[in-house]
């Protein structure tokens, strides 16, 4: 064929003659720039930081790290970026709004709660002189080996976990802040990958914790491969990715111009199905049912201050991306995805309640329930209201706190293998150690939603979002599925109160001041947000209204 | 701005609650009589409630209302009216008694941990429960209430699990088992009904847009609020059901049993004689006041429901082997006639159903807690290792007596007043259901005598043949509760002056009148 | 031809790749079969790109290299420290936690 | 004065409180306050009675209101009495020989180290029964009926630690309660026809309403009275109450509680009157229970059952005379007065033999009692002469009086019928009567040494027990003449009764010449069976009859396979249900989500892969689901 025939074939991109350079607007970057910087820094520390200061170097740069990009958010939302000045910067890459900023200081505080309990040095005994923390000396070196003795022996740590988490922290706030597809999906790879490596970083039972790595890295992969998938799609059908404009394809403000492109632009079928596919990849980290299941593996697997940051932070940054896809990319396709959502709700409620009911190791049980808790959030997204987004804020941020105190109580609770995580240890808890079995049930209370906990009001916040929404029959479920969850909350607690001690039941293992800060913040918030939610209430109110 | 009385009287408990639990651990006593000295105070500030309110004024007084929760509409609100002001007082005045009852209740046997303090658990979990439910008496926001009437199953739970019967036959483990089978159980019916309550307060809030009783009521009967009918139908329900299995109201009744079974006599009573109140009085206050129609059209099945509690209770107290559990029975029998008398929609009906809260509360607490004396004494709760107690303990016998003579409602003593009352009540408007549920009154008699004849009477047996008689402490506990049954039956005169006026508004809340009798009709 | 042929070729790629992660054992295989998927991505995208005539899915496709090339990295490192604990890079055997 | 009516109920109460609960301290002195309690308010009673006498008979009626007892909203209950002449015969029967029975306990008692609770018990029944006869509205008579029920269970259970004592204290409160279920329905009822339940209103206002009511009413009163004066079919608790100790039976079983019944029905003529289907119920049982009686008490050996089977049937008599009317109310409340005295005498005499027989009851082993105790034989000779009716004694005047009225209901062949039939109870009574006075004072002795070997050596008893029977051995046998001495007692009442002669259906001398010689044929024939040849010390088989009768003609029988037996199998299968259906319910939901979640968790196998495959399937849910969402 003639080459002027094939030229009709395809257009020739319009030639550009000059590409101005891109304004970045950095004080509304700094949270994220600050964190970013620091692991990089902290990077730095490994190569050039002598092994013994390491560890306090990294644990005094991380902590300043997060303060300060806390600080910085405050500072964000007190000029208004939060309300009235909310904008989006970096070339549309990014939004600076309310839930951006409500989400990127609830996962800065998790993060540094979390950061605490990865810093913990006390609970194992000092192996050969030299203070432990429950990361393995060397990853390097095979369980059981020789080289791993002599690691322990020299005394390594691995002071990269703090780093690492920094990284994930980083693209954990700019995940609910992205405002393309692209920044989401690198921003996912960019909180996925380091957690990947420290699921695989425990100090005892390091093959599970292989184990849990490399099926959260194989999964994790796999849907990130689905959600840029479906990135492609959206954007085959919307001809960008920014959210505004897919947004304005879908409710048709624009008109398609090139008739060339009428086959594809506007293409339902493909804005479906990779609306669908990027859905999925979120709720992969958000960890609904059907793609929950490797959350209770990796739960347990993962050296369990990991645990706790993940099951808080992780949580919070994925449903912040997934409320911003909903209600700012896809609010003119809310009669295609409710219903779906609905189901994915309801699945998710009750699975995850039902499953837990006959779970034996603790780390599973809250892996469990933290799915349970998934579907109570998901009732308040489908509400599709402002209240909606609020609640869902709330939730989240009650709930994070809660996890990580939970796991850090749960680290503390130790045999001759490290953590003892079946439940027939945790008989008589009560008896041994009131205060401690006294504080996991205020936490077991407040996953099970009991009044003048934080979880009550977080709970009712969002099935009240949720009936107003019209959504009455998820409150009747996600009621139900309480019910059923209670069961086992409840399990745990008689186990610990009215169950006689076994003789050779586990020590509770005095922790340094860090743990006790971590599980501390964590009674006092849920306790707080339990009583007088009001004050927070009114902050996730005004952080309600995403910016477009 | 004044005293806020109401908060004061749920706020001492709650304090007590506090201090008693921080007491170290050797000091033991000093934790009960400080337990015991708040629980004092929150009686003198009952009484003082008492005195303030004026049973003539306003429908709610006291009142109390600061903001909470604006954004779930939540007030902080709280307003008593006689009725309230009646359960306040029976709560108050029952709180010292069983603190005393169960002074040794909780002395550690094993020595746990040195921080492990059971004692002053117990007292202080007692004093918590009691700040909820004197609280929830006084709420009139509905969202607080039900914060309060979910919250305080946490301490009755522990309290249940806890601190069960030490005299139980069978091993250690086993009377551990059935305990926190019987908390589970007591923890997990009504989670279940608070649940399905707090679907329908989330519904009443989008219907209504806030939670403040008198606001919604005000609406309602003005008429700006108006709801579905089949709305408020499945609302009601949903309050109904969390009420009616505290209550508990037949066949949501088994958890009773097992809990009281398995708990300490003491706590028993709290279960039976408090907290339980707790049901029937919402039912009087939420359920008739927000959904007046729709409980009008429950009102039949309801009343059925109340008469098979009533006969069937009755029915499986006489079956019972275990004397605790046959007093629950013997309660489950009674809530029967409370309900009945609430949904009777007459005043006489509704001032018997409060009246019977009160005296009940005070009769069951009578016996059951001499019912705790005897098992304590014995190491059993099967009637039939008793027998022949009253020759050689004849004050326990003479004082249990009384207790069974109070529970088959012996004219003369307080639950006369009001069963006769709730009869006559329901007879007014359902001359059928009343005169079924007279049975109700052999029957009773059957089980409180038979319970005697076979613990009290005939031939000594050797295991209980050394059986000391009351000590003082437990006279002082028990000779007051009889004083107050005989005085509430001969002069039943203050508590329902008390009541009548609240039971006027309710009746008008419901739109209902007392039927005439026939001859004033005729005229 | 139709660019929207490649839209199909890219389809299937990600079909062939999405079928391996599910049939394989190796998880040195298993992972390639993502990076396939990956591929995939990329070679849609390039094509949207090239219907609409902007560069953004272009310089998507950039980006997806990084990214998998990262991926790489962190995956190879943690599946080899798998083989090496356990002489064996089958995901099946990697079953210790369930239930 | 009305306002010492109080005082009757006061004293002995005041009595009862200190002795219950004055404890150890008073045993020694206990006994004395308790009689003298009694005395006290017999006192006042006589007081009362003179100045009732002082006025007109239209004016005699006290009203004392002591406060408001339940105020509720359209339903009003005070504690407020009413001394009229009926209230008056009553209280003066009730607190005299309520007197007697305390001064003859004191010897009675004499032995027991629990004689201060007796008394004090003692006590209770006079004030509640006292409160019965005074209240002046229903529902505190309600309060007086079950005190009494309360006091007699005390009484009858005394002796605690016999099984069989125990067992009859709760069967007489049980059945009692049933009586009880039928007095509180007809509060019920007057309260919704007439909006309240104080006799004056009530019974004034009977006109307003129609005979439908009344006669619902006036049922439910007859259970009642069935229940309280152990007339059929509730009767059956009275023979076993003879397990108290003997004073009781004489005050509470036969002279005084089970007479409430009487009063009941008595006082609440109005309503009867103008229902005579109720009436002719009343009647009914009356009859009946007579006979039944009757029958009962000559199978008897034990002397106590024996005149309880007689006490039946007398009250028998009374509730006849009851449903007669106006005709009939008058002499009922005169028998009731006269059996109170003759039956009182007999029971104390019982119990007198007794006392020296070593509380031996079978009157097989008496015999031959009267050369050992003759105080006792004469005074219980003349309650036994009272008893049959003997021309000029006691019971000859009432017991007459209600034959004729009895003959007078409504001249036809009920007339016949229910006169026969009083005429016939009245033979069968001097036979049973003459069998127990002939096994127990006539023949040789019978007693023989008991297995412990100590024989019996009757004598008479001390004298704070031969006096009370002597004193109402004059009762037995003046009271009713002087009653009758033109027509005092029935002038006396008739404010409160109404009065009409009986026109009977044959000549009233005919009627009275039938009684002597049916009483004299009764008396005969039992001398006949157990005069003349000795009576074996074990009984005879007998006849079916005999035997029949001797369990209370199987009426226990009956109750144990139907109610008991019934009622076992009912509670048992119940605790059944309950565990396994309502309670298995719920465990059954809790154990299938546990059973669901067991299956459901069998998913999670542990393999990445399959893991991975559902995250595959979900996708390709969630990209349909879509897909059809839009589609649709």
């Amino acid at each position: 064929m003639s080459a002027s025939a094939v030229h009709s074939l395809w257009t020739m991109a319009a030639p550009i003659d000059k590409i101005d350079a891109p304004t970045i607007e950095y004080t509304q970057l700094l949270p994220t720039l600050i964190v970013i910087g620091a692991a990089v820094l902290g990077i730095l520390v490994e190569a050039f930081v002598g092994r013994k200061a390491r560890y306090y170097v990294q644990v005094f740069l991380t902590v300043v790290a997060l303060v300060a990009a806390f600080a910085a958010v405050i500072g964000l939302a007190a000029g208004g970026y939060a309300s009235t000045e909310a904008k989006i910067v970096a070339m549309g890459a990014i939004a600076v709004d309310g839930p951006a900023l409500f989400l990127q200081g609830t996962i800065l505080l998790t993060g540094l709660v979390a950061v605490f309990t990865f810093a913990e040095r006390r609970l194992d005994p000092a192996a050969h002189g030299n203070h432990v923390d429950s990361f393995t000396a060397q990853a390097a070196s095979v369980p059981g080996s020789e080289s791993e003795q002599a690691a322990v022996k020299a005394g390594f740590t691995t002071t990269e976990v703090f780093p690492l988490s920094l990284f994930a922290i980083g693209g954990m706030l700019v995940f609910p802040a992205a405002n393309d597809l692209l920044t989401l999906f690198i921003a996912l790879e960019v909180l996925s990958l380091p957690l990947y490596l420290l699921c695989a970083l425990a100090r005892r039972k390091r093959l599970m914790s292989q184990e849990a790595a490399v099926k959260y890295f194989l999964l994790g992969a796999f849907s990130s491969a689905f959600l840029l998938f479906g990135v492609a799609l959206v954007y085959g059908y919307a001809g960008t990715v920014s959210y505004a404009g897919i947004a304005d394809v879908v409710d048709g403000t624009v008109q398609t111009v090139d008739p060339a492109l009428a086959g594809t632009m506007g293409n339902d079928a493909l804005l479906l199905v990779g609306a669908a596919m990027i859905l999925m990849g979120l709720l992969f980290k958000v960890g609904a049912v059907p793609f929950h299941m490797w959350t209770p593996d990796v739960y347990q697997g993962a050296p369990t201050p990991v645990t706790g940051f993940m099951a808080a932070a992780t949580k919070v940054a994925a449903f912040g991306a997934l409320l911003r896809l909903l209600y700012v990319v896809l609010p003119g396709l809310r009669w295609d995805w409710r219903p779906v959502m609905w189901g994915v709700a309801i699945a998710t409620m009750l699975i995850g309640a039902i499953v837990a009911i006959t779970q034996t190791d603790i780390k599973r049980l809250l892996a469990y329930s933290s799915i349970a808790h998934a579907g109570f959030i998901l009732a308040g997204v489908i509400a599709a209201t402002p209240d909606g987004i609020s609640s869902v804020l709330f939730y989240l941020g009650a709930y994070s706190f809660v996890t990580i105190g939970a796991f850090a109580v749960v680290t503390l609770v130790r045999d001759a293998g490290g953590e003892a995580t079946h439940l027939s240890k945790w008989a008589g808890l009560g008896r041994r150690s009131p205060l401690v079995a006294a504080v996991f049930a205020v936490f077991l209370l407040a996953f099970a939603g009991i009044p003048l906990t934080s979880g009550f009001a977080g709970k009712f916040a969002v099935f009240k979002a949720a009936a107003e929404g019209g959504a009455g029959m998820l409150v009747v479920v996600g009621v139900i599925s309480s019910a059923i969850a209670a069961f086992f909350y409840i399990r745990v607690i008689v186990l610990m109160f009215f169950s006689e001690p076994k003789p050779e039941g586990p020590t509770v293992a005095v922790p340094s001041p860090l743990t006790i800060t971590a599980i501390g913040v964590g009674v006092a918030v849920t306790l707080v947000l339990g009583v007088a939610p009001q004050y927070f209430l009114d902050l996730a109110n005004q952080a309600g209204v995403f910016v477009r | 701005m004044s005293f806020p009385l109401l908060t004061a009287t749920a706020a001492v408990p709650a304090i007590g609650a506090i201090v008693t639990a921080a007491v170290p651990a050797a000091r033991r006593t000093a934790a009960k009589w400080l337990a015991l000295f708040f629980s004092l105070v929150t009686l003198v500030l009952a009484v003082l409630i008492g005195v303030r309110f004026a049973p003539g004024g306003d429908r709610y007084q006291l009142t109390e209302s600061h903001s909470w929760i604006a954004d779930f509409g939540v007030r902080y609100e709280l307003g008593v009216d006689g009725i309230g002001v009646a359960l306040i007082g029976l709560t108050a005045l029952l709180i010292p008694f069983v603190l005393l009852a169960g002074w040794h209740d909780a002395d550690p046997q094993e020595t746990g941990s040195k921080r492990w303090r059971p004692t002053q658990g117990f007292f202080a979990l007692i004093l918590m429960v009691e700040a909820m439910v004197i609280l929830s008496f006084e709420a009139t926001d509905v969202f607080l209430f039900y914060i309060l009437f979910e919250a305080m199953l946490i301490p009755m739970y522990f309290l249940i699990g806890g601190f069960g019967d030490r005299a139980h036959a069978g091993s250690d483990e086993k009377a551990a088992a059935q305990r926190s089978y019987a908390a589970v159980k007591f923890l997990l019916y009504n989670l279940v009904g608070g649940l399905i309550m707090l679907a329908a307060v989330i519904g009443l809030y989008v219907v209504a847009g806030n939670f403040s009783l008198q606001e919604i009521a005000a609406a309602r009967a003005s008429g700006e609020l108006q709801m579905a009918t089949s709305t408020e139908r499945w609302l009601f329900l949903g309050f109904f059901f969390a009420f009616a299995v505290k209550a508990p109201l037949w066949p949501l009744h088994t958890w009773l049993p097992n809990a009281m079974g398995e708990a300490t006599a003491p706590v028993a009573v709290l279960i039976t004689a408090v907290v339980d109140k707790v049901g029937t009085f919402a039912m009087l206050r939420f359920c008739l006041q927000l959904f007046p129609e729709a409980s009008k059209w429950a009102t039949p099945a309801i009343l059925v429901l109340a008469l098979i509690s009533i006969v069937y209770g009755a029915l499986l107290a006489v079956g019972q082997r275990d004397i605790k559990r046959l007093v629950a029975y013997a309660s489950i029998s009674h809530f029967g006639f409370i309900i009945m008398g609430i949904f009777a929609m007459t005043s006489q009906g509704q001032s018997g159903a409060t009246l019977y809260m009160v005296n009940h509360g005070v009769s069951t607490a009578a016996l059951m807690l001499v019912a705790g004396f005897l098992i304590s004494r014995r190491g059993s709760r099967l009637i039939a290792d008793y027998g022949g107690v009253q020759k050689v303990a004849p004050v326990l016998a003479g004082t249990f007596l009384v207790g069974s003579l109070a529970t088959l409602s012996l004219p003369g003593l307080a639950p006369f007043v009001s069963e006769f009352l709730v009869l006559v009540g329901t007879f007014a408007r359902y001359p059928a259901i009343g005169i079924i549920a007279t049975f109700g009154i052999v029957l009773a008699a059957l089980y409180s005598l038979v319970l005697y004849q076979r613990t009290m009477t005939g031939p000594v047996k050797p295991e209980v043949s050394a059986m000391p008689d009351l000590k003082v402490r437990e006279l002082v506990v028990v000779a007051p509760l009889i004083a107050l049954l005989i005085f509430l039956g001969v002069y039943p005169k203050p508590v329902t002056d008390l009541v009548n006026p609240a039971v006027g508004h309710t009746l008008s809340d419901v739109h209902e009148k007392d039927p005439k009798p026939e001859v004033e009709a005729a005229k | 031809m139709s660019p929207v042929n490649y839209l199909y070729l890219a389809a299937l790629l990600f079909a062939i790749g999405a079928t391996g992660v599910l049939i394989r054992r190796n998880a040195i295989v298993v992972f390639m079969c993502i990076e396939l998927m990956l591929n995939a991505c990329n070679l849609t995208l390039v094509a949207f790109s090239r219907m609409h005539g902007n560069l953004d899915g272009q310089i998507i496709a950039f980006f997806t290299m990084v990214v998998a090339a990262a991926e790489v990295v962190v995956g190879l490192a943690i599946i080899v420290s798998l083989f090496r604990s356990r002489h064996s890079a089958s995901v099946d055997d990697a079953s210790l936690m369930k239930l | 004065m009305e306002n010492l009516i109080a005082l009757l109920v006061a004293a002995p109460l005041l009595g009862a409180a200190v002795l219950l609960c004055g404890g150890r301290r008073l045993d020694r002195t206990g006994h004395w306050i308790g009689t003298l309690l009694a005395v006290a308010s017999f006192a006042v009673g006589v007081l009362l009675f003179t100045d009732m006498l002082g006025k007109d008979a239209e004016h005699r009626a006290l009203h004392q209101a002591l406060f408001s007892w339940i105020p509720v909203e359209g339903f009003q209950a005070d504690v407020a009495f009413q001394l009229d002449q009926l209230s008056m015969t009553f209280v003066l029967l009730i607190t005299g020989v309520g007197s007697l029975i305390h001064i003859y306990s004191i010897g009675y008692m004499e032995h027991d180290e629990r004689r201060r609770r007796f008394f004090g018990y003692l006590n209770l029944f006079l004030a509640a029964m006292l409160l019965l006869v005074i209240a002046d509205n229903y529902l505190l008579l309600y309060v007086g009926w079950e005190g009494v029920g309360l006091a007699s269970y005390l009484l009858i259970g005394f002796w605690q630690h016999k099984p069989s004592a125990a067992t009859a204290a709760k069967k007489a409160f049980l059945v009692n309660r049933v009586g009880d279920m039928g007095l509180s329905i007809a509060i019920m009822l007057m309260f919704t026809t007439f909006g309240t339940f104080a006799f004056g209103p009530v019974l004034e206002s009977v006109g307003d309403t129609g005979e439908g009511k009344l006669t619902a009413i006036g049922l439910m009163l007859l259970l009642a009275a069935c229940g309280k004066s152990a007339q059929v079919p509730l009767q059956s608790w009275l023979g076993d109450a003879m397990e108290g100790p003997t004073p009781v039976s004489a005050l509470i079983h036969a002279a005084t509680m089970v007479t409430a019944g009487v009063y009941l029905i008595t006082r609440s003529g109005a309503i009867f009157n103008a229902a005579p289907d109720a009436q002719l119920a009343v009647v009914i049982v009356g009859a009946v229970t007579l006979i039944f009686g009757a029958i009962v008490g000559c199978a008897k050996d034990d002397i106590k059952k024996a005149l309880a089977g007689s006490t039946m049937s007398q009250i028998g008599y009374m509730i006849l005379a009851a449903g007669l009317g106006p005709i009939g109310y008058a002499f009922a409340i005169m028998h009731l007065v006269t059996h109170g005295f003759f039956k009182a005498g007999l029971f104390l005499g019982a119990g007198s033999v007794m006392h020296g027989m070593n509380d031996e009851v079978d009157m097989r082993k008496y015999g031959g009692l009267r050369k050992y105790m003759p105080v006792t034989f004469v005074t219980f000779g003349l309650g036994y002469l009272a008893i049959i009716g003997f021309p000029g004694l006691s019971g000859f005047w009432s017991k007459d009086k209600i034959i004729e009225a009895a003959f007078a209901y409504d001249d036809g062949i009920r007339g016949w019928i229910f006169g026969g039939v009083a005429l016939l109870g009245a033979g069968i009574t001097a036979f049973y009567m003459t069998r127990v006075m002939i096994m127990t004072f006539f023949g040789e002795k019978r007693w023989q040494p008991d297995e412990s070997g100590n024989e019996p050596h009757p004598h008479e008893s001390p004298k704070s027990m031969t006096i009370p029977m002597i004193v109402l051995a004059f009762g037995s046998v003046f009271a009713g003449g002087l009653f009758s001495l033109n027509e005092s007692f029935v002038k006396w009442l008739e404010p409160v009764t109404q009065f009409e002669h009986p026109h009977p259906v044959i000549s009233v001398p005919a009627i009275t010449a039938s009684t002597v010689v049916v009483l004299l044929l009764g008396a005969g024939l039992a001398y006949l069976m157990y005069g003349r040849k000795p009576v074996p010390v074990t009984a005879p088989r007998g006849s079916l009859l005999t035997r029949a009768a001797r369990r209370d003609l199987l009426q226990d029988d009956f109750n144990h396979v139907v109610l008991v037996r019934g009622g076992e199998h009912l509670t048992r299968s119940l605790v059944y249900v309950d565990h396994t259906v309502v309670d298995g319910v719920v465990n059954g939901t809790a154990a299938g989500f546990g059973g669901l979640s067991g299956r459901l968790r069998k998913l999670q196998n542990g393999f990445a892969r399959s893991y991975a495959v559902s995250m595959f399937g979900g996708t390709a849910i969630l990209i349909a689901a879509t897909l059809l969402m839009r589609a649709v």
